[in-house]
């Protein structure tokens, strides 16, 4: 098998006349975890909504393997994930209709067995009946992350996801991007955390004025 | 891919319509709207005869309109249309899957609407039926179609009800006219056909086979 | 709220009886010498008519009692009453428009009573879609109760609209206020009193039937999360 | 108090007004209605007079019904409507609030509607025109009041706006016959007074003096 | 002066047939600033919004000084502030509109200098004159907790403050904490992260089954 590879060349993105990212170029391999820094407004979860084709791409190119996520979006999508700020999931449904609605729309071919097993794995096993409208921010947030174990993505894109979970709900987390790591995977991860990173193998870059470099440490501020 | 048109389908209707009564709102809705109709123009005999065609389309797009709001609404709520896009499907595909689950709905109103307009004004036209509706079901193509993408249009705009009403009416006005004639032709000469029932569908293939097309570009940021 | 349940088979028995006896008294009516063999809907119309009023009635009672002591016993009779009166309200219109075609010669005329009692269909279905529209139960309990208390207004509007304004349909002919026109006398009431006492009694019964199934399924939705949250 | 109540009313409607023209957006519907019903009655002179007052009273009746779907929308992104019960100001004071906003902006609406709808219709009542305003004014303030206590009602429910319209519809049906009947009168007359006008302000009272309270009791949690 | 003081006594909460909380004790004094812990769902938020008034206390009483906050909602809301996990913001005002509109709800006093000061402090001068729906994630914070400054409560309720900051924006919180600590408010927070709350003088919670205790060392877990 070839080893996947995300490649992203010159990336640029105005919104109206704010240059918000200039120049970016990323690029990892099979197995890396790349973890964006940065302050508040800098640009990370613009650019990781460029990555999930949310955004449309301005300049500058990028490829996961062959599949130009400029040109041929659809494709691309159905090789990647985004677990954003928000949980995209649909308050009056329960978690299984919420990940059975997931399955069929991206095409999953995981049986029902296999999504309860990933809500149970969230610990969200004695809630499965109720619509999630009720549930606690940590809870939501397991449920999103819990789409990862159903689909196989190849690029893993995440916004901030340490946030709301607990100290278990993190070394679950953690636990799933390893995993996901060592089978191949690819993971861009936007965060505030050093701390909850440093448990993770993985390569650390700060944006900082629309501009991506890599940082030398893996503790930054 | 028919599979998941179908699955948003049925979140957005059916599911909805297993256990809550959307249906029967809407159903009493338009009768509601009738009543209201009556108490505001108060027609005789002969007049109701001639407004039955004006009133079962201003009933069936105040309905529609109504049901329109319903169709992003659930997508609202932490981010859940974002996560449409995000799955593999091509746009067309949400789109249709909106659109058929609004038809159904439409459609089902229709057939119980027809004969109680029927009954509450007094009219004796039974025999008509099959082909009134056939031309409401034309319509609502149209008029669904419309509805869907200029709720897409207008869905982070503010005062979205009212701008999508706006925006819906006067490309609506066409359409409505050409059914309100052909309905009018149908009740006095008992014959369906004739130039208003070709520039129904008209409207139709351009709308049908524009929006699709028009959503694609309307969500793509 | 267990009392009443347990009344409940009772109640059904007696309905059955009750619903015997009048069968029996409506078929050894008199023949009406103008309206025919039709007359004998009269004997559905009117009783079901004044249960539709009755069951909104109960149904504001309920909603005050809600808001007022938060009692779930409150809202589950709320979330029973409304089905139950859709139910007779639907009768009403229906048999009226069954009567009404010989009688009028139109299945319907756009005369206040007649309207009202449209509106008041309308209503029921509203609650009901409210109640089934709300995911949070409190949220649901108060939106229907209030909403239930605005809808009152409908009630007098239904009740004097044959004095208030000149309808087609039949002015009020048995109680304190028939005057005008012709009265219901002689061999017509005993069966109409019977039938209306029926009505009652099946109202009262579908409503706590309801209100049981209501009270199960809460209470097996909670046993089933209380049995989740535990294994 | 009365400032904070100034202040929601400005919010919802003068902020929105000064940037985005809901006014325009509603006056233009409006007159949207009144072409969907022309094409759909095309009435003829002596008719079009006595159908002026329907005319009018349904299509401030759907106009301020496409309105109230907005006023709870903006509440809705981040939790707005939370920060709002946060407030120290009693639960009637944001019903006012909601109220007066949408009360100005119907008003706006119907001083421009008026004169529309009798050259649209060609029909010469000119000098009753304050008259009619009047009415409508009265009317919509039983409307408004009504309307927003059941938007806040249906504000958490799904199908929002469907449910909006089928409980508005027939709780407003008596104050809409008053209306149109108090208007025949007018126009038939030249003179405001009668029954219909009382019922009219008994219908006003109950509604303006129930709603706050059952608002109040709504949002309590 | 008297020194401010909370006192929760013997609250219970439960959501349907869910037990949440059950006799929670909790008692704060003026500068003191309590951090609950707790497993996600363990019922944090339902406790700070029981304090916060926004849900009806069901057992046990609590008050704050002399306000009893169950049945004195309105003036106890004027003495504190509550920043949840969601913004309370609308998205269609820019920052000076967003805090002004919160200073005329909350009858605060401050001028219109000290909100763009506040605004300045919280680092987004830049952006004041924008609507704030596309400011990001940690923006929206910073505005939301910008908020502290421009009223003077005596309690302050803090729901997982510290997501979405960057590093800067959480010594920029902890200074307002701590200021406001040295001033004799009273601070209530929920928090998973033991890191950034260790700077601040504080008092750990610990919440489990509905049961609420304090907690031995400062670091938990
Ligand atoms: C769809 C059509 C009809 C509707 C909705 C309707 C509705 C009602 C209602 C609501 C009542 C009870 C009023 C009260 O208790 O305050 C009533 C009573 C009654 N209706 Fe009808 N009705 C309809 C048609 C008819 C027809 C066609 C007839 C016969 C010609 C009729 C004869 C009566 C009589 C005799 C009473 C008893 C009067 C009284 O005691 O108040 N109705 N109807
Ligand atoms: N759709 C949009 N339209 C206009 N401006 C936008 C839009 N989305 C983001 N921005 C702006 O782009 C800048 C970067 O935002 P972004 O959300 O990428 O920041 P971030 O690095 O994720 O910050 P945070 O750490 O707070 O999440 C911000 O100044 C924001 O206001
Ligand atoms: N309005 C509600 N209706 C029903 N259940 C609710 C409601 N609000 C919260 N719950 C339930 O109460 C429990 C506690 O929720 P809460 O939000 O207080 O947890 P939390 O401690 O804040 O968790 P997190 O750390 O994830 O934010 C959860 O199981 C949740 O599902
Ligand atoms: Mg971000
Ligand atoms: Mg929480």
């Amino acid at each position: 098998m070839d080893m996947t590879q995300l490649e992203a060349v010159n990336i640029g993105h105005r919104f109206g006349q704010r240059m918000v990212l200039r120049d970016v170029n990323l690029s990892v391999t099979a197995g890396e975890c790349a973890v964006l820094y940065g302050a508040n407004g800098s640009g990370k979860s613009t650019l990781l909504s460029l990555l999930a084709t949310r955004l449309r791409m301005q300049q500058g190119q990028c490829r996961l393997d062959q599949i130009n996520l400029h040109t041929d979006g659809e494709t691309a999508r159905r090789h990647l994930i985004f677990v954003g700020h928000h949980s995209h999931l649909y308050g009056h449904l329960t978690p299984l209709e919420n990940l059975l609605f997931f399955r069929d729309l991206h095409q999953c071919t995981s049986g029902r067995e296999s999504l309860i097993a990933a809500i149970t794995q969230a610990g969200l096993a004695p809630f499965i009946q109720q619509p999630i409208r009720w549930f606690s921010a940590g809870m939501k947030k397991r449920l999103a992350l819990a789409r990862i174990l159903i689909a196989k993505p190849k690029l893993l894109l995440l916004d901030e996801p340490y946030s709301a979970l607990d100290h278990e709900g993190i070394r679950w987390l953690n636990g799933i991007i390893e995993t996901f790591q060592t089978q191949g995977g690819i993971i861009v991860m936007a965060s505030h955390d050093p701390e909850r990173v440093a448990a993770l193998r993985h390569t650390p870059w700060h944006l900082n004025g629309g501009v991506l470099r890599p940082m030398g440490s893996p503790h930054p501020c | 891919m028919l599979k998941a048109i179908y699955r948003l389908a049925w979140k957005d209707v059916l599911a909805d319509f297993r256990h809550r009564s959307t249906f029967s709102s809407m159903l009493f809705f338009s009768v509601a709207v009738l009543l209201v109709f009556q108490a505001a123009f108060e027609p005789n005999g002969q007049e109701a005869q001639r407004l039955v065609p004006g009133l079962l389309w201003t009933t069936v797009l105040f309905t529609t309109l109504m049901g329109l709001g319903r169709v992003f609404q659930s997508e609202e709520e932490n981010g859940a249309f974002e996560g449409l896009l995000l799955t593999p499907l091509p746009r067309g595909a949400i789109f249709f899957g909106k659109w058929l689950g609004n038809l159904v709905l439409s459609l089902m109103v229709m057939i119980m609407l027809i004969p109680l307009t029927l009954i509450l004004f007094n009219v004796n036209i039974w025999i008509h039926i099959p082909m009134l509706l056939a031309l409401l079901l034309l319509g609502t193509m149209g008029l669904t179609a419309l509805g869907v993408l200029l709720a897409a249009m207008t869905q982070t705009a503010r005062s979205r009800e009212t701008l999508l009403a706006l925006l819906l009416l006067p490309l609506v006005a066409p359409l409505l006219i050409a059914g309100v004639q052909a309905m009018t032709e149908v009740i006095n000469t008992g014959t369906l056909g004739g130039p208003w029932l070709n520039l129904l569908l008209i409207f139709d293939a351009i709308y049908l086979s524009l929006a699709p097309w028009g959503f694609g570009w309307l969500v793509e940021e | 709220m267990k009392r009443l349940i347990a009344m409940n088979r009772w109640l059904g028995w007696l309905t059955l009886i009750l619903l015997a006896v009048s069968l029996w008294l409506v078929f050894n009516a008199p023949i009406d010498y103008q309206q025919g063999n039709s007359v004998r809907i009269l004997y559905i119309h009117v009783p079901s008519a004044k249960m539709a009023l009755f069951v909104y009635l109960a149904l504001t009672v309920f909603s005050i009692w809600y808001l007022w002591k938060k009692s779930e016993t409150a809202d589950i009779l709320v979330e029973a009453s409304a089905p139950v009166g859709a139910a007779f309200a639907l009768v009403t219109l229906a048999s009226g428009s069954i009567w009404g075609k010989p009688m009028w010669g139109t299945w319907w005329a756009w005369d206040a009573r007649l309207t009202s009692m449209l509106v008041l269909l309308i209503l029921y279905m509203g609650i009901i879609a409210i109640r089934n529209g709300i995911d949070d139960p409190v949220k649901g309990a108060r939106a229907t109760a209030v909403l239930a208390i605005f809808g009152a207004v409908d009630l007098p509007i239904i009740h004097f609209s044959v004095v208030w304004w000149r309808t087609l349909h039949q002015p009020p002919s048995f109680g304190k206020t028939a005057s005008a026109g012709p009265a219901i006398t002689g061999p017509l009431l005993p069966p109409l009193l019977w039938m209306s006492l029926t009505f009652f009694l099946l109202g009262a019964y579908l409503i706590l039937l309801k209100a049981r199934e209501t009270q199960g399924r809460r209470t097996l939705e909670h046993l089933e999360a209380q049995r989740r949250t535990h294994v």
